[in-house]
């Protein structure tokens, strides 16, 4: 059987990735995408956390990682209507081109 | 058994890694998509060896199948202007941001492995779950029962998310919303100019 | 009389409110009602109101009179009497040691302050009288006698008072009065100025009060006149707490040297080998003499007084001549007990009057405005009073305080009378009372001139009037009494008067009294004598009714400015100037003839004459209340005192008669020839005498000035670096923070994302690190040691930290026990361990004190 | 502005009118007949008690119909029924409260024969409420009817007053009343504890007086947003009430912050030119300080909380049983006190107030003046003297000096180099509030009932002031000395109430000023908390009545005296109907406060030696302070502290469980016995060991 570390190993690996790449792509899209990545790589723990047997059968990680990909679903439907939303005002998807914020 | 477990694990954690780093380095939007979708695959067969077969039925049709295709229809959407041209413009600080975030994640990683109690990896793995662990059946009865209030909430946060993704989509105006939108947000940036009217009010007081 | 009398009795005698409600009635009554009223109800208010008063001073005076009589039976000598009345409690202030003081709201009546009703109420009634006539034509008849009534009232609370701060109610009360009347024509300006002075130099003087106030309460732990008198000798204990007044270091503090950043500021420099001090009879003397000083009008207060005539005569007449000016002395009189303890206050008392009598005769005997002249020889005359009270003559200077009041109402209102005439023809306030317009008026006005000769008679000192002897007597006495004070505390004897001060007051005196027979005899004469100058007298007949009849003072309210004045046509004939009416008349006929004959009460200076002569009924009068100021003050022994008597009777004959001879001789022989010559070979001395010795303009460039310069200061201080500091100096560093960090704030969502990372960065440390923290309770000697929560946190516990600890692992256990003995101390150690593995501790030194009640102290390693 | 009333010139017929002089001698014949019967009756109450006090008794019943029948009679004719009835019903009133507060044995008596009156717990959570209630029912009401917002203002402000009476009617004696104490946050230890003492009875009775005159006399010359205006003075009179009631610190900070919004509202929308500004700076300024006090509440409830290993409390008297050492104690007390001080204010932090009354329209500068500047005097009072009493002490003799330089002398200087009388008025209460602080860093007996005094004469005073300056405003829209002279001659009226405001102002025994004043003087004095500079103090203070008559009677000569300089002053209306009304309870108040301040001290002559006890207990021992030495512990409760709801003394005994348990006690049932016997608890030491 596998142990639990090496998901959470995998699982901090792929949060890693995504967090890099969330810090470095300035394509809006690609940004969004990588905060998937790190969802995903947070349900991994956390499904892998729920097979130990100190959890006695309980779905509580599973649950949890349910409610997790409800979040994202929606956090993606949100963030893209803003990338549209952001291209129409700007004519681009560049996030550093996206400060409104700043005048 | 135990030599295709690793198998099967280390062949979907690779795929898993690969697919994230195609997401994150692939200059197209399209590729990163697929690379999502290859991800989001190998999540799923790892789900499936964790025994949570309903979650990763859940992965795939809500990941694969709604959420990289609405990436896939927005990246259409906006065209060739999907893809952006690199600039120097704060490289420096998000490179800096990316090192310490990369190393930080490593460095926990490092530390949590070092750390963790010895006794609990070992060669004998854990017991096979009992009755339908990770199943609909199971699954079902832990929502509707105990998580019944967050369940619902959660259909709302959906509702509420796609009314919102629909206002902020449709932009400001019906007609010409790509300018007026626009012209709205300078209009705005302009100091006081949208409360003249009111503190006129306050002015009048002092005509004699 | 007496059944109605019997009502009352001695310390609930509510005949004293109606003598001091009475007035504020009036006053009330006209202040709301009497622009409707009219003035025959004015005036018929007011002076019933004063009537009314009057009266019942009179029998209240009869009563005291009974009730000193009665309690002169009962022990066998003249005691201390008097009839009080409670109004209710004031307020308590605060004691030493915690104590409280209830001051009442009490009047009361004794010898001193019966006398002082009579005058201010009898002087007061004639006054109102004579003015009802003189303000007839003045818009503002109502407001007039609304301050005037409000004015009795303030000076009767004044004299009636039984403690300091009632009396100060009536202080106030005065001079408020005087500021609203000098202020009465307040349309010109020099007139609200004026009473604006002389309610700040008042003020002035009140801050002494309050000063000398707040001594007595400490020192003595009363402040009414009984209580006053009973500790009055706490003032001069020398020994315990309060003792003495430090003057340096202020409040007997202690200079140490003061090291800042370093640099040692050497203050121990400051620091004398003997403290500074002075007893506290002297600061309360000095400090309640400052207060008389204002309102007595004194160096270094008295310059509101000349330029407070710019009000109406008759105010001038009751208020800046015969009732308010005297309160001064009337307090030193009351609180003698008080004044008598020190020999170093009663020396500046008797300095400062002696030196105001001269300079402000000096002024007057160059000064050509009518009331200008009375105005200096009334702050000349209370020179004179506080002269006598200043040497221990306490009945000497109040009798000049009552003669005075009777022949200086009498010359105001007589000048009153001269202006109201000249008024006829001048309308120009400074020229119709300028002397060099008049001459020749006791043709014209005979009564006005007898009464005004008959008062000036008295106050220059003619032998037989009362001003004579009352002025003798304080001269006399100056001679022959020396304040002594009594034994400090400790046995010393106070400081003691030089042997030449006496001397150098009498000739003070003398100079002074000399100077006044001059120059109210050069008034007399050129007002009354020779050839009138004012305008040609020409026939009734030639002359329009017009000119005769708008004399009126001008300064009714509603004439615009400039309107009153008439461009006078005095080289055109006039009608001669006329005698005043009645009312205007019979006032100052009992005026005079009061002021002859209020010799009567002490003609001190028959004893020269005839040694068996002991009819002394105001001195017997006042007896009770001056005699425990008596043990202060010694008396020259009899042979001497009678040689003195005579020296110093001569003296002030040959000061009479030099004085009115050379004005004789001046201004009747010579035509005021010499006195022209004088003026033109020393110019500038006469031009200084003329401008007042520029005492004003001195002040202004002194005190006003550097008032003026502090208030500058503080005002451009408190916008220029107060304000800017806090207010504009931290919006400025708000401001240029903001641009600094504005810089970060560029819009790109990476960048904020790169700093969140620094933050979880830090936060993620935090977590991982373990932090040994408990807090300890103590109960007996047994401290409980709490260990603070954590992330996983396990704890080993070292009850010793030298020492092994309690177990060997890291445990759940997050509490720890420990009893430590008396006076022992104990090192506790805490180590922990978190989720993380990661181990942490921290050590607590443990003392615990060796008494029993003592608490533990902890101190951090 | 149509004055039809009052000044135009009847004139008066040479005769007079003889119709008037008999009233008049029926009057002296009265004054006469009342002296001699009062001995008469006096001469029968030696022998016979009852008698004298069921004479007593009826009197007290009819005098204020009375006086209300005699001043209606009184007020000079010309003046239509709408000054006449107010101010009969001005009169009445005060004649009631007179005659009901005397301090007078035979009443006393009588009270205690009698069954104490009955003291309804919720009473002071009423007088919060009807306000606020008030405040929301404005929201409700048409922004166009402005007639029924102003009259719905004035009657829920009214109703109020009257709604307070029963307060006077209970004698305060040593310790507090209308306790009402109910679990608010019961998770933090916050509760709504308030209740009464000798020292708030009178500011609280202070508020709800000049609240109602300054919202009259504002009608008249606010005319824009009057909804907001009324919703603001509402709130703000409700949260000055609750201040100076809330003895949970957490609740005293919510209220203090919550009269805040209204005044910067007040400021910022009916202020003058630079209103933005003044009002920003009023804001930060007090924000400042404040947000300084939030943190030592904090601080200490936490404290608490750590120490008794219970709940956190924010009740006042639980975290006065606090015992702090010398670093913790300083700090705290530094930022109370920061917060008072800015408040009061105090030099340096004293430049807001001008600007903020300059700007303020004549309601909100009244209503600053007269209560919310006290909020601070009152604050440190309360709650610096009381909980940090070894710290108050070691600074007492600096801080003395501080009010001395910087706010008696330093302020007055400042107010005569003023051109505007606003500015100068404010300035002149940087002076006087500089007595109170003095009078309270001295803490004696006498100089904290003067300070109390003060603090409530300087409400009236100022109060009028800034009133009187505002009828002149309104009139020629400026407030520049130099833009009057010569005022008396167009308005007499005027000029005497401005001439009565400033003498007392300026502290003429017989007005209100000077009683507060001397009191402080003389306390200061004979002070031993001030080391060896009381002296000099005393003296600097005594100093400061010269310079209020400079600055005082220079403004005055400025405006009233002297020709009339100016065209537009010549025909100045005098006072309107209005305007006669909201002065004249203040003038009569002056007088009467001048005459009889026993009417007030003696209702608060126990709560401040129970104050003075419990800061002396601690601070004794003069300037150095003798401060306790050790870890912060939990002291015994002070006796005169109402038994709260928290059961504190279980929860010293370090129980667990207290987290479990709603915090010891029922929060429904407040306890009905509290009200203690005001001649009990002697002020002994009680920690006597």
């Amino acid at each position: 059987m596998i142990p639990v570390e090496h998901y959470v190993a995998l699982s901090a690996i792929l949060f890693t990735i995504g967090g890099v790449g969330f810090l470095v792509r300035r394509n809006v899209i690609v940004a969004l995408m990588s905060i998937e990545v790190m969802l995903n790589a947070v349900n991994v723990a956390l499904v892998a956390f729920n097979r130990l047997p100190t959890h006695n059968n309980a779905h509580t990680g599973q649950v949890f990682a349910f409610f997790i990909i409800a979040v994202a679903a929606a956090s993606v439907a949100v963030g893209l209507a803003i990338v549209l939303s952001l291209f129409r005002i700007r004519r681009t998807v560049r996030s550093d081109e996206a400060d409104l914020l700043k005048n | 058994m135990s030599a295709i477990g690793y198998v099967y694990f280390y062949a979907c954690a690779l795929f898993a890694v690969l697919g994230a780093l195609g997401t994150v380095g692939a200059k197209n939007p399209i590729r990163g998509a697929m690379g999502l979708l290859l991800m989001i695959l190998s999540i799923a067969g790892l789900f499936l060896a964790l025994h949570a077969q309903f979650l990763a039925a859940i992965q795939l049709i809500v990941y694969a199948g709604a959420i990289v295709v609405l990436f896939l229809f927005v990246i259409m959407l906006l065209g060739p202007s999907a893809s952006t041209p690199s600039d120097h413009r704060g490289r420096i600080p998000r490179l800096i941001g990316a090192g310490l975030f990369g190393a930080t994640g490593l460095g926990a990683m490092a530390l949590l492995v070092s750390s963790s109690p010895k006794s609990t990896i070992g060669p004998t793995g854990y017991p096979s779950p009992t009755g339908d662990f990770g199943s609909v059946d199971a699954f079902g009865r832990i929502i509707f029962s105990q998580g019944l209030v967050p369940f619902e909430l959660s259909s709302a946060l959906l509702m509420v998310a796609i009314v919102g993704a629909v206002a902020v989509a449709r932009g400001r105006h019906k007609s010409d919303p790509a300018i007026s939108g626009a012209a709205t947000l300078e209009a705005e940036n302009v100091p006081h100019a949208g409360q003249a009217p009111r503190t006129a009010g306050g002015i009048t007081r002092e005509a004699p | 009389m007496k059944p109605f009398l019997d009502l009352f009795s001695q310390n609930d005698f509510s005949l004293i409110a109606v003598v001091l409600l009475m007035p504020l009635l009036g006053a009330f009554v006209n202040g709301v009602f009497g622009r409707r009223l009219g003035k025959q109800a004015v005036r018929m208010m007011a002076l019933s109101a004063v009537g009314v008063s009057f009266a019942a001073a009179i029998a209240t005076f009869i009563a005291l009179d009974s009730a000193v009589d009665a309690a002169h039976t009962a022990h066998g000598e003249a005691a201390h009497t008097k009839l009080s009345w409670l109004a209710w409690e004031w307020m308590r202030v605060s004691g030493p040691n915690g104590s409280k003081i209830a001051i009442d709201l009490k009047f009361s009546v004794d010898a001193l302050s019966g006398v002082m009703m009579l005058v201010v109420t009898g002087v007061g009634f004639l006054i109102h009288v004579y003015a009802s006539e003189y303000m007839r034509e003045d818009k503002g008849y109502w407001r007039f006698f609304c301050y005037l009534n409000l004015f009795i009232f303030s000076m009767l609370v004044l004299i009636l008072g039984d403690s300091l701060p009632v009396l100060f109610v009536g202080w106030e009360g005065v001079g408020l009065c005087s500021y609203l009347l000098i202020g009465f024509w307040y349309g010109k300006l020099p007139n609200a100025a004026a009473g604006k002075k002389a309610f700040i130099a008042n003020r002035v003087g009140d801050f002494g009060l309050i000063v000398a106030m707040f001594l007595l309460v400490v020192y003595c732990g009363a402040l009414d006149w009984d209580g006053i008198q009973r500790h009055a000798n706490d003032l001069v204990v020398t020994s315990d707490r309060p003792g003495p007044i430090h003057l340096w270091p202020i409040g007997g503090g202690k200079f140490e040297d003061y090291v800042i950043a370093g640099i040692r500021i050497p203050l121990h420099n400051l620091q004398p080998d003997k403290p500074w001090t002075i007893t506290a009879a002297t600061a309360v003397g000095l400090m309640l003499f400052l207060g008389a000083t204002g309102k007595s009008a004194q160096i270094p207060l008295y310059v509101w007084l000349p330029d407070a005539m710019a009000g109406p005569t008759p105010v001038s007449a009751l208020i800046h001549a015969a009732t308010m000016v005297t309160a001064g002395i009337y307090l030193v009189c009351r609180l003698s007990f008080v004044f008598v303890l020190s020999p170093a206050a009663m020396i500046v008392v008797a300095f400062t009057g002696a030196a105001t009598a001269l300079l402000a005769a000096t002024i007057a005997v160059v000064q050509n405005d009518i009331k200008k002249v009375l105005a200096y020889s009334t702050v000349s005359q209370l020179g004179f009073m506080v002269l006598g009270v200043g040497v221990g003559a306490f009945t000497a200077g109040f009798f000049h305080v009552f003669t005075h009041a009777f022949f200086k109402a009498c010359l105001f209102l007589g000048a009153g009378s001269v202006i109201h005439a000249m008024h006829a023809r001048i309308h120009d306030e400074e020229r119709s009372q300028d002397m060099r317009n008049m001459g020749g008026l006791r043709r014209y006005m005979p009564l006005t001139y007898g009464t005004f000769l008959a008062s000036t008679l008295c106050i220059i000192g003619f032998p037989g009037t009362s001003g004579f002897f009352s002025k003798d007597e304080i001269l006399a006495r100056v001679l022959i009494e020396t304040p002594t004070g009594v034994k400090l505390a400790n046995g010393a004897a106070p400081w003691q008067w030089p042997s030449w001060a006496p001397w150098l007051l009498w000739g003070m005196g003398v100079v002074a009294a000399t100077l006044t027979a001059f120059y109210m005899m050069r008034l007399v004469f050129q007002t009354f004598w020779g050839d009138f100058r004012g305008w040609t007298i020409g026939r009734p007949s030639q002359l329009s009714k017009s000119h005769h009849d708008d004399h009126g003072h001008a300064e009714d309210e509603d004439a615009e400015d400039g309107d009153h004045h008439h461009h006078d046509d005095l080289s055109q004939p006039g009608p001669p100037p006329h005698e005043s009416p009645r009312s205007m008349t019979i006032p100052l006929l009992i005026l005079a003839a009061a002021a002859i004959v209020a010799g009567i009460f002490n003609p001190a200076a028959i004893k020269l004459v005839v040694s068996t002569f002991s009819f002394l009924p105001l001195e017997h009068w006042l007896d009770p209340v001056f005699s425990d100021a008596a043990r202060g003050i010694t008396l020259a022994d009899h042979h001497t005192a009678h040689t003195r008597e005579l020296v110093s009777t001569f003296g002030a004959f040959t000061a009479f008669a030099a004085g009115s001879g050379l004005a004789y001789w001046v201004y009747v022989k010579e035509k005021g020839k010499p006195a022209r010559e004088m003026m033109l070979k020393v110019p500038r001395l006469y031009k200084l005498a003329l401008e007042k010795w520029r005492v004003d303009e001195a002040y202004d460039k002194t005190v006003v000035s550097g008032v003026d310069a502090l208030a500058d200061t503080a005002a451009s201080v408190d916008q220029g670096i107060i304000d800017f500091v806090l207010a504009r100096l931290t919006a400025l560093v708000v401001a240029a923070t903001g641009t600094v960090l504005r810089v970060i704030q560029n819009g790109v969502v990476h960048v904020y994302a790169a700093v969140m990372v620094v933050g979880v960065l830090a936060l993620g440390w935090f977590f991982v690190q373990p932090h040994a923290d408990f807090t300890v309770v103590e109960q007996d000697g047994d401290y409980t040691l709490q260990a603070g929560p954590g992330p996983g946190y396990e704890f080993r516990w070292y009850p010793d930290a030298t020492k092994e600890p309690q177990t060997k692992d890291f445990s759940e256990t997050d509490n720890l026990k420990v009893h430590i003995a008396d006076g022992k101390s104990q090192t506790v150690k805490l180590e922990v361990k978190n989720a993380f593995g990661r181990v942490g501790s921290k050590a607590f030194t443990i003392t615990r004190p060796a008494q029993p009640a003592g608490a533990a102290q902890i101190r951090e390693q | 502005m149509a004055t039809k009333t009052s000044t135009p010139a009847l004139p008066p017929s040479p005769a007079g009118r003889p119709a008037w002089t008999t009233p008049l001698f029926v009057l002296l014949g009265l004054v006469i007949l009342a002296v001699v019967a009062t001995q008469l009756l006096g001469r029968a109450s030696d022998k016979d008690v009852a008698s004298f006090s069921a004479t007593n008794a009826a009197i007290g019943s009819v005098l204020p119909l009375l006086v209300s029948a005699v001043v209606a009679w009184l007020v000079p004719q010309g003046h239509s029924w709408r000054v006449r009835l107010p101010i009969a019903l001005i009169a009445g009133l005060f004649a009631l409260f007179v005659s009901t507060m005397w301090p007078s044995a035979a009443l006393v008596e009588t009270a205690d024969g009698a069954p104490a009156p009955e003291e309804t717990s919720t009473l002071l959570s009423w007088l919060i409420g009807f306000p606020l209630a008030g405040a929301v029912a404005i929201l409700f009401l048409p922004r166009q009817a402005p007639r029924l917002l102003k009259a719905t203002t004035l009657i829920v402000m009214l109703g109020t007053l009257f709604a307070a009476l029963p307060l006077l009617r209970v004698d305060m004696g040593r310790t507090f009343h209308f306790n009402h104490d109910v679990v608010w946050i019961e998770r933090f230890g916050i509760h709504w504890h308030v209740a009464l003492d000798g020292i708030s009875l009178w500011l609280v009775v202070l508020t709800l007086f000049s609240t109602p005159i300054a919202a009259y006399a504002s009608f008249g010359s606010v005319s824009t947003r009057i909804k907001d205006w009324c919703f603001s003075l509402l709130l703000l009179e409700a949260g000055m009430i609750g201040a100076f009631v809330a003895l949970d610190l957490f609740m005293f900070y919510v209220f203090w912050e919550l009269m805040l919004i209204p005044m910067y509202v007040m400021i910022g929308v009916w202020g003058g030119t630079n209103r933005i500004k003044a009002a920003l700076k009023f804001f930060l300024y007090t924000m400042a300080g404040s947000l300084l006090m939030l943190a030592a509440i904090l601080y200490l409830a936490y404290t608490y909380g750590r120490v008794t290993g219970g709940n956190a409390s924010f009740d006042f008297f639980e975290l006065q049983r606090l015992q702090l050492p010398r670093h913790v104690q300083l700090w705290l007390w530094a930022g109370f006190a920061i917060s008072f001080f800015v408040k009061v204010p105090m030099w340096p932090v004293h430049t807001w107030l001008p600007d903020a009354h300059t700007e303020a329209p004549t309601a909100g500068s009244v209503i600053l003046a007269a209560v919310m500047l006290k909020m601070g005097t009152y604050g440190y009072l309360r709650f610096c003297m009381g909980l940090f009493p070894e710290a108050c002490g070691e600074l007492a003799a600096t801080l003395g000096g501080v009010a001395v330089l910087g706010g008696i002398l330093y302020g007055a200087l400042c107010a005569w180099r003023q051109d505007d009388v606003k500015r100068l008025v404010a300035y002149s209460s940087v002076a006087h509030l500089g007595y109170v602080m003095l009078g309270l860093f001295a803490a004696t007996q006498g100089s904290i009932e003067g300070s109390i005094l003060q603090m409530i004469n300087h409400g009236i005073t100022t109060g009028a002031l800034f009133l009187l300056v505002g009828v002149i405003y309104d009139r020629r829209h400026t407030r520049m000395l130099d833009d009057f002279g010569g005022l008396a001659k167009p308005m007499p009226i005027y000029a005497t109430l401005f001439v009565i405001a400033s003498m007392a102002s300026i502290g003429v025994p017989g007005l209100n000023g000077f009683v507060g004043e001397f009191l402080i003087i003389t306390g200061t004095f004979s002070s031993d908390k001030l080391g060896h500079v009381a002296g000099i103090q005393s003296v600097g203070a005594a100093l400061g009545v010269i310079l209020a008559a400079l600055y005082m009677l220079t403004a005055v000569q400025k405006m009233f005296f002297g020709p009339v300089t100016r065209d537009e002053n010549k025909h100045l209306p005098d006072m309107a109907p209005r305007e006669l009304v909201a002065i004249a309870p203040l003038v009569i108040a002056m007088f009467l406060f001048g005459f009889a301040p026993g009417i007030l001290t003696d209702r608060m002559h126990g709560a401040v030696e129970r104050v003075l006890a419990d800061y002396d207990y601690r601070a004794k021992s003069g300037t150095g302070g003798k401060y306790y030495d050790g870890p912060i512990r939990i002291g015994p409760r002070r006796p005169g502290a109402p038994a709260a709801l928290t059961s504190a003394d279980g929860a010293a005994g370090a129980d667990e469980a207290s987290d479990a348990q709603p915090a010891g006690g029922s929060p429904g049932g407040a306890p009905s016995g509290l009200r203690i016997n005001p001649h009990g608890a002697p002020a002994g030491d009680p920690h006597g060991h």
